[in-house]
């Protein structure tokens, strides 16, 4: 029978060669949450896994020119723990809190959940919004590419067989700034989102929005972005108007199917409430409002 | 003379012709469904299989001992099982 | 004899449960914790197809596969002809319990078993069922109960006529037979109502959802003796299954009770044991199989959904004059959903002068429904509790006045036929009354509902023993497996007639070789059956214990009176002697007759039925639909409750498994017939936070028929909670929701549909 | 097929293990170790009833492979008691009857010990997230939450009626 091989190299050109040279199918391993469920039920069936956790700086948070650098496979209670984090990207750590439960929490990383390439990826729509970059290495080296760059449809990715995912980078947050993440599933937690959105904002000293990016998940086949969103928010304070824009935009954008987890009817209303909601957030947070958990 | 009603919602009515209620010499369930049978050939196996016996008000499974009084209520109705 | 009156030291407390310890350390052993030098892994070929003939089965390369030891098909097992049985929870066919565990000709829904391997890995298991090839020949599947009705629908079963219509008929059909019931006459009535509402109303199939997916670990011996490991609710009904679909002796079938992981009625049938014992018959070793959770969904039962309408008519007064009700229900791939007591207890609790109710068993291409929790009463009590509500709102009246004005009291004629005896129905109702949740004002935005419910529970055979040991503590031992705490509950019984302490009592769960037949745990009926077997063999003992005193003290038995756990001189003629407890008599038992114990076998009759009654507070989100649970209180009348703890637990999680059967659990199926949401991931069960405290109140109206007064208690909470929370959506929005589950999509599609 | 040697620390003892690659940390555990403990209720994340706590984490190990365990500190539910003495949240469970069928229990056990040492006094809301992938069928949750929030005051050193 076939037989299936495990690896866990301790540098980055280890990693690349192992995955360059194996022969079939060979799946990186951060967390694993995803992984392992698709190995058991037999959807997947590699020949190497790769388990990375041992690359030197592959996990852990440090800041660098005013900005974050998140190991790929850092696991989420890590940066919820990360009070730096916790300050200046709230949304984007409440993102990943979202993800499964306290358990799954203690292994899943950011890379996993960009990597699975689910349209429904909770921390997915909060790196986009963020306009995080990934630091992908392979046996052509390094390049640095933003986020919304590495899916491109249900379960696929840009990255080469012989490439992943080293580490994210955050930039830095200018003043005035805030972001959210905001979810909607039946029951209070356990379930892949029907619809997630992620905004972040700037705002100047009146609170007019300067600059914002929306991101929807659960829309369609993979995350995206929504400039028309963006744009119904840029140069506004948040006002009823601004709002009802924004609503009317996200629902626009929206592009979903019907599947058990919602109907195109129920995500496509469901975006443009969560974008009102999620926006509110953001901009409370921008302008000194509050901060701490959505849920 | 107890009266016994065959409670419509059990199948044993495709034995009597849809008469559901008799007059029946019977002193306990056994003698009953006993009874029974011999009238209606078949309704006792019906009874034995998947009804059970409700005595005033009380409801009996499997006991032919249950005593029945001249004046007693007695209803066949469909057995009652459980989670 | 009968406590009801007396007073009592350990019936009421709150004592550490026997195997609590075992349970909170890891050391309990469920049924996959078991292991076997040289075992094998079992694993089950499952149908893909939702409705298909099998045109060849072709196991040689899977045999050929080295580490495979045995490999079966339905051509391994007896070909079992028709014949109904009633040793589980509801009327089940043999020959249908034979084919739902291995297909023959025909498979009738996706995960339906056709073959199966044993294997030294489970690896090699799994691709041993891989190189399994079946040929099938696919047929058109019916999945919704009213298409599976229509005409021209796909047949399940072409030997299938409907029973309980005449002039039988010639054609067969997926109706497997129409119940009706009917007291006075209702359509007459109707016409003397000042008020008729009427609605129809759906549910979803829903799954027990024990965490604990089923296992055995089984052994077939050269000599033909077998013994199973298996966690079921009866170890009696797994002995009785097995030796049937296998043609062997009862006697040389030990089924040794593994801890159950739960069971909710889910557990009182086989699905692994009879092929984990032909696989190990024809290998030669042990063979332990284990359900995947996608098998639990697919392949063992849940309970029915149903189509129900349902017409009440009343007096301007409230009083109501007339009901109907008709009622369609899944029975899955084969006959027997629990339609009769779907018929028998939406109007139980209700004193009604006219009631007509037509019920239709109906298969479709589903896993066959197992028992769940009351099955039958949480579906009907849905549809008759949403319009009792409907009714209260259209005569402008308080829903729990309405109930008060029609309640079901001792003297009450059903519907079905019996009068209600020593029920507390309106105890309950008293108890609604007087609790603060129900005069509390209501928080902005929120809402509040009310429904009851009834179940019969049931006794039935149970065996107990009682052992004084040598040194005078005690062993009760009983064949009921132990779900909830029953363990604590039976030896609290035997405790409290010996007048010793509950930690005196060690109570045991015997196999099937070491104790006399009982039936399965189930229908709420342990601690009311078992309990009244425990109760009597401690009472024998007490006597013996009288008679032992006696003789040490030479004087007549009638001079002994026992009291405290030890044998006394009845007052001082009786002479002045020195009390003998337990110990002491334990010590002399060599020379005043031999070992002390008792057993007695029981079938308990007059189970004494169950009402509850629960208020639920609701708030809900407009623009998504979700329904957040604020308050919940479920009142109940439990009899008398042995072990409190244990008795709020059961309505406590019965309220629970509610709220998820109301809001989001449901069977999802694509266009193939094909489940689509076969885990926990997407089969939504609550989790610690979507619910809040949920506070249980105890009525105690005594059962007479019990020693200590208990009624069953595990069933009655599951059967309100779904009319009480539609009610409260109905109360905070105004939106009356009569499909299960209330997901948050319906919700926001009837918040956009009222506009 | 090669199976991997691996090392690990469980409940405080030195644990030795061949494993094959796709043998998740829960069938070694189970299957290989004999720690029984441990549950499958789902293989997938879902139900947490497999709850162990490694290197200072809650995880659940069916979806930790059994080769990741290689120089990891793991402890699962027979590690939770000191001799035979109970962990005050074992003790806790017992007194407040917060387990009825118990198949959950070592999982919820695991999980509360883990809450308990990173957050000593959780809030009903916090203890409920916290255990929201622990799934109980049979209590609805009420019992376990009272015996999470007594053990908690117990554990520092309040004693609560």
């Amino acid at each position: 029978m076939s037989s299936l091989s495990y690896a866990a190299p301790t540098s980055v050109d280890d990693a690349v060669k192992l995955l360059a040279g194996a022969s079939g199918l060979a799946k990186v391993l951060s967390g694993g949450t995803d992984l392992l469920v698709q190995l058991r039920s037999g959807r997947l069936k590699p020949d190497l896994i790769v388990d990375t956790k041992k690359i030197p700086g592959i996990i852990g948070i440090r800041e660098e020119n005013g900005g974050f650098v998140i190991g790929a496979a850092t696991p989420g209670a890590v940066v919820e723990a990360h009070p730096g984090l916790n300050a200046a990207w709230p949304g984007l750590v409440e993102a990943l809190d979202l993800i499964g439960s306290t358990q799954v929490q203690g292994r899943c990383s950011l890379a996993g959940n960009l990597c699975n390439a689910s349209p429904a990826a909770d921390s997915v729509p909060a790196l986009y919004a963020a306009a995080a970059t990934a630091v992908v290495v392979g046996s052509k080296g390094r390049r640095e590419v933003p986020v919304e760059q590495s899916p491109t449809g249900p379960g696929r990715t840009s990255l080469a067989k012989d490439e992943f995912i080293l580490e994210f980078r955050l930039p830095p947050r200018p003043a005035h700034s805030g972001d959210a993440y905001l979810r909607f599933i039946p029951r209070t937690e356990m379930d892949i989102a029907v619809v997630g959105c992620g905004i972040s904002v700037t705002l100047d000293g009146k609170g007019i929005i300067t600059a914002a990016r929306v991101s929807l998940g659960a829309v369609s086949p993979t995350v995206i972005l929504v400039p028309a969103a963006a744009d119904a928010l840029i140069g506004h304070t948040l006002d009823a108007d601004t709002l009802a824009k924004l609503d009317a935009a996200a629902q626009a954008a929206a592009k979903p199917i019907s599947d058990k987890r919602g109907t195109i009817e129920y995500r496509t209303k469901i975006a443009g409430v969560l974008a009102r909601r999620t926006a509110t957030i953001a901009y409370d947070r921008a302008s000194g409002k509050t901060n701490g958990k959505a849920h | 003379m107890p009266t016994v009603v065959l409670a419509s919602g059990s199948a044993g009515q495709q034995f009597t012709g849809g008469q559901t209620e008799f007059e029946v010499e019977a002193t306990n369930f056994r003698r009953l469904v006993l009874e029974l049978e011999r009238r209606f050939p078949g309704l006792g196996k019906q009874i034995e299989e998947s009804m059970a016996i409700a005595i005033d008000g009380e409801i009996f499974q499997d006991a032919y001992a249950a005593e029945l009084k001249p004046n007693s209520e007695i209803y066949l109705i469909p057995k009652i099982g459980g989670g | 004899m009968n406590y009801v009156d007396s007073s009592l030291k350990v019936v009421g407390t709150r004592p550490i449960r026997p195997d609590g310890v075992d349970k909170v350390t890891g050391r309990a052993v469920f049924a996959a914790d078991t292991h076997a030098a040289g075992m094998l892994w079992g694993k089950m070929l499952r149908s893909p197809h939702s409705h298909a003939k099998i045109v060849s089965i072709d196991t040689s390369k899977a045999e050929a596969l080295k580490g495979v030891f045995a490999v079966v098909t339905a051509a391994d097992f007896p070909d079992i002809p028709s014949e109904e049985a009633f040793v589980g929870e509801g009327p089940m066919n043999f020959r249908d319990l034979a084919l739902n565990c291995m297909a023959r000709t025909k498979v009738l829904y996706e995960g339906h078993a056709l073959a199966a391997v044993a294997a030294s890995t489970q690896a090699i298991a799994d691709e041993a069922l891989a190189l399994i090839d079946v040929k099938y020949e696919i047929l058109p599947h019916v999945i919704d109960v009213e298409a599976a009705m229509a005409p021209d629908a796909p047949i399940l079963h072409d030997d299938m006529f409907t029973a309980g219509v005449s002039p039988k008929p010639t054609k067969p059909s997926n109706i497997a037979k129409v119940v009706t019931f009917k007291k006075g006459d209702a359509e007459a009535a109707f016409k003397d109502a000042d008020v008729i509402v009427e609605g129809v109303y759906t549910t979803q199939p829903v799954h027990q959802a024990y965490i604990e997916p089923h296992a055995c670990m089984a052994t077939y011996a050269p000599d033909g003796q077998v013994s199973i490991h298996s966690s079921s609710q009866g170890h009696f009904m797994v002995r009785a299954y097995t030796a049937k679909l296998l043609g062997i002796n009862m006697s040389n079938i030990r089924v040794n009770p593994a801890e159950i992981g739960g069971g909710f009625g889910g557990k009182t049938l086989v699905y692994l044991e009879p092929i984990a014992v032909a696989l190990s018959k024809k290998a030669g070793r042990t063979v332990k199989m284990q359900m995947t959770r996608e098998d639990v969904f697919k392949a063992s039962g849940p309970t029915s959904g149903a189509w129900m309408s349902v017409r009440i008519g009343a007096k301007k007064d409230g009083t109501i004059v007339a009901a109907k009700q008709v009622l369609k229900f899944q029975a899955g791939a084969f006959a027997g959903s629990p339609i009769g007591p779907g018929c028998m207890c939406g109007f139980a609790m209700y004193d009604l002068p006219n009631v007509d109710v037509v019920g239709y068993d109906v298969v479709s291409n589903r896993p066959k429904v197992a028992a769940y929790r009351a099955p039958g009463a949480p579906i009907t009590s849905f549809a008759v509790e949403s319009l009792m509500d409907e009714l209260a709102l259209n005569l402008g009246m308080d829903p729990l006045t309405l109930r008060e004005k029609n309640a079901a009291k001792n003297g009450t004629k059903t519907h079905y036929g019996p009068t209600h005896v020593n029920i507390g129905y309106t105890a309950v109702l008293d108890a609604v009354k007087a609790h603060p949740h129900w005069k509390a004002p209501l928080k902005e935005g929120q809402g509040r509902g009310l429904a009851t419910g009834f179940w019969f529970n049931i006794g039935g055979e149970s065996t107990a023993q009682v052992h004084v040991n040598e040194d005078g503590s005690v062993t009760a031992a009983t064949g009921s497996p132990d779900i909830g705490g029953s363990r604590a509950s039976i030896g609290m019984m035997v405790a409290e007639v010996l007048g010793v302490p509950a930690t005196t009592v060690r109570t045991i769960v015997a196999d099937t070789a070491s104790i006399g037949f009982t039936h399965l745990t189930g229908g709420s009926r342990v601690t009311f059956a078992t309990g009244m077997a425990a109760t009597q063999a401690a009472e024998k003992v007490v006597e013996d214990l009288k008679r032992r005193a006696a003789q040490t003290w030479d004087i007549p038995v009638e001079a002994v009176e026992w009291k405290d756990g030890a044998a006394y001189p009845a007052g001082s003629n009786a002479g002045a002697f020195e009390p003998l407890d337990l110990a002491a008599l334990a010590l002399k038992a060599g020379r005043t007759g031999g070992p002390i114990l008792a057993e007695v076998s029981v079938n308990a009759q007059g189970a004494g039925a169950g009402f509850g009654a629960h208020i639920c507070d609701v708030s809900v989100d407009k623009e998504t639909g979700h329904v957040k649970i604020e308050r919940y209180t479920a009142i109940q009348d439990v009899g008398k409750a042995i072990h409190p703890s244990y008795v709020e637990g059961q309505i406590q999680g019965g309220a629970a498994q509610g709220i998820g059967w109301a809001l989001n659990e449901e069977y999802i199926y694509n266009a193939k017939g094909q489940m689509e949401n076969a885990g926990f991931l997407d089969y939504r069960v609550p989790v610690a936070s979507d619910v809040p405290m949920i506070e249980a109140v105890l009525v105690e109206v005594p059962n007479p028929r019990h020693p200590f007064g208990a009624r069953g208690v595990g069933e009655v909470p599951i059967v309100p909670p779904m009319a009480a929370i539609a009610n409260a959506i109905r109360s905070a929005t105004g939106l009356r929701m009569p499909d299960l589950p209330m997901s948050p999509p319906k919700v926001r599609a009837a918040f956009d549909a009222a506009g | 097929m090669a199976k991997t040697y691996v090392s690990a620390t469980i409940n405080g003892e030195s644990a030795e293990f061949l494993c094959e690659t796709q043998q998740t940390l829960l069938d070694v555990l189970r299957d290989v170790i004999g720690l029984t403990g441990s549950k499958e209720g789902c293989a997938s994340g879902d139900c947490g009833a497999c709850s162990v706590i490694m290197d200072g984490r809650l995880v659940c190990s069916c979806l930790v492979l059994g080769v990741e365990a290689e120089g990891t500190t793991i402890t699962t539910i027979e590690g939770i008691a000191q001799g035979d003495k109970l962990h005050p949240v074992q003790q806790k469970f017992l007194e407040h009857a917060a387990l009825q069928c118990g198949f959950c229990t070592p999982g919820l056990i695991v999980a509360t010990k883990a809450l308990l040492d990173e957050n000593p006094n959780p809030t009903e809301t916090e203890a409920r997230y916290w255990l929201a992938g622990n799934l109980c069928r049979c209590t609805g949750y009420d019992k376990i939450i009272r015996a999470v929030m007594d053990a908690a005051a117990e554990l520092r050193g309040e004693t609560v009626g």
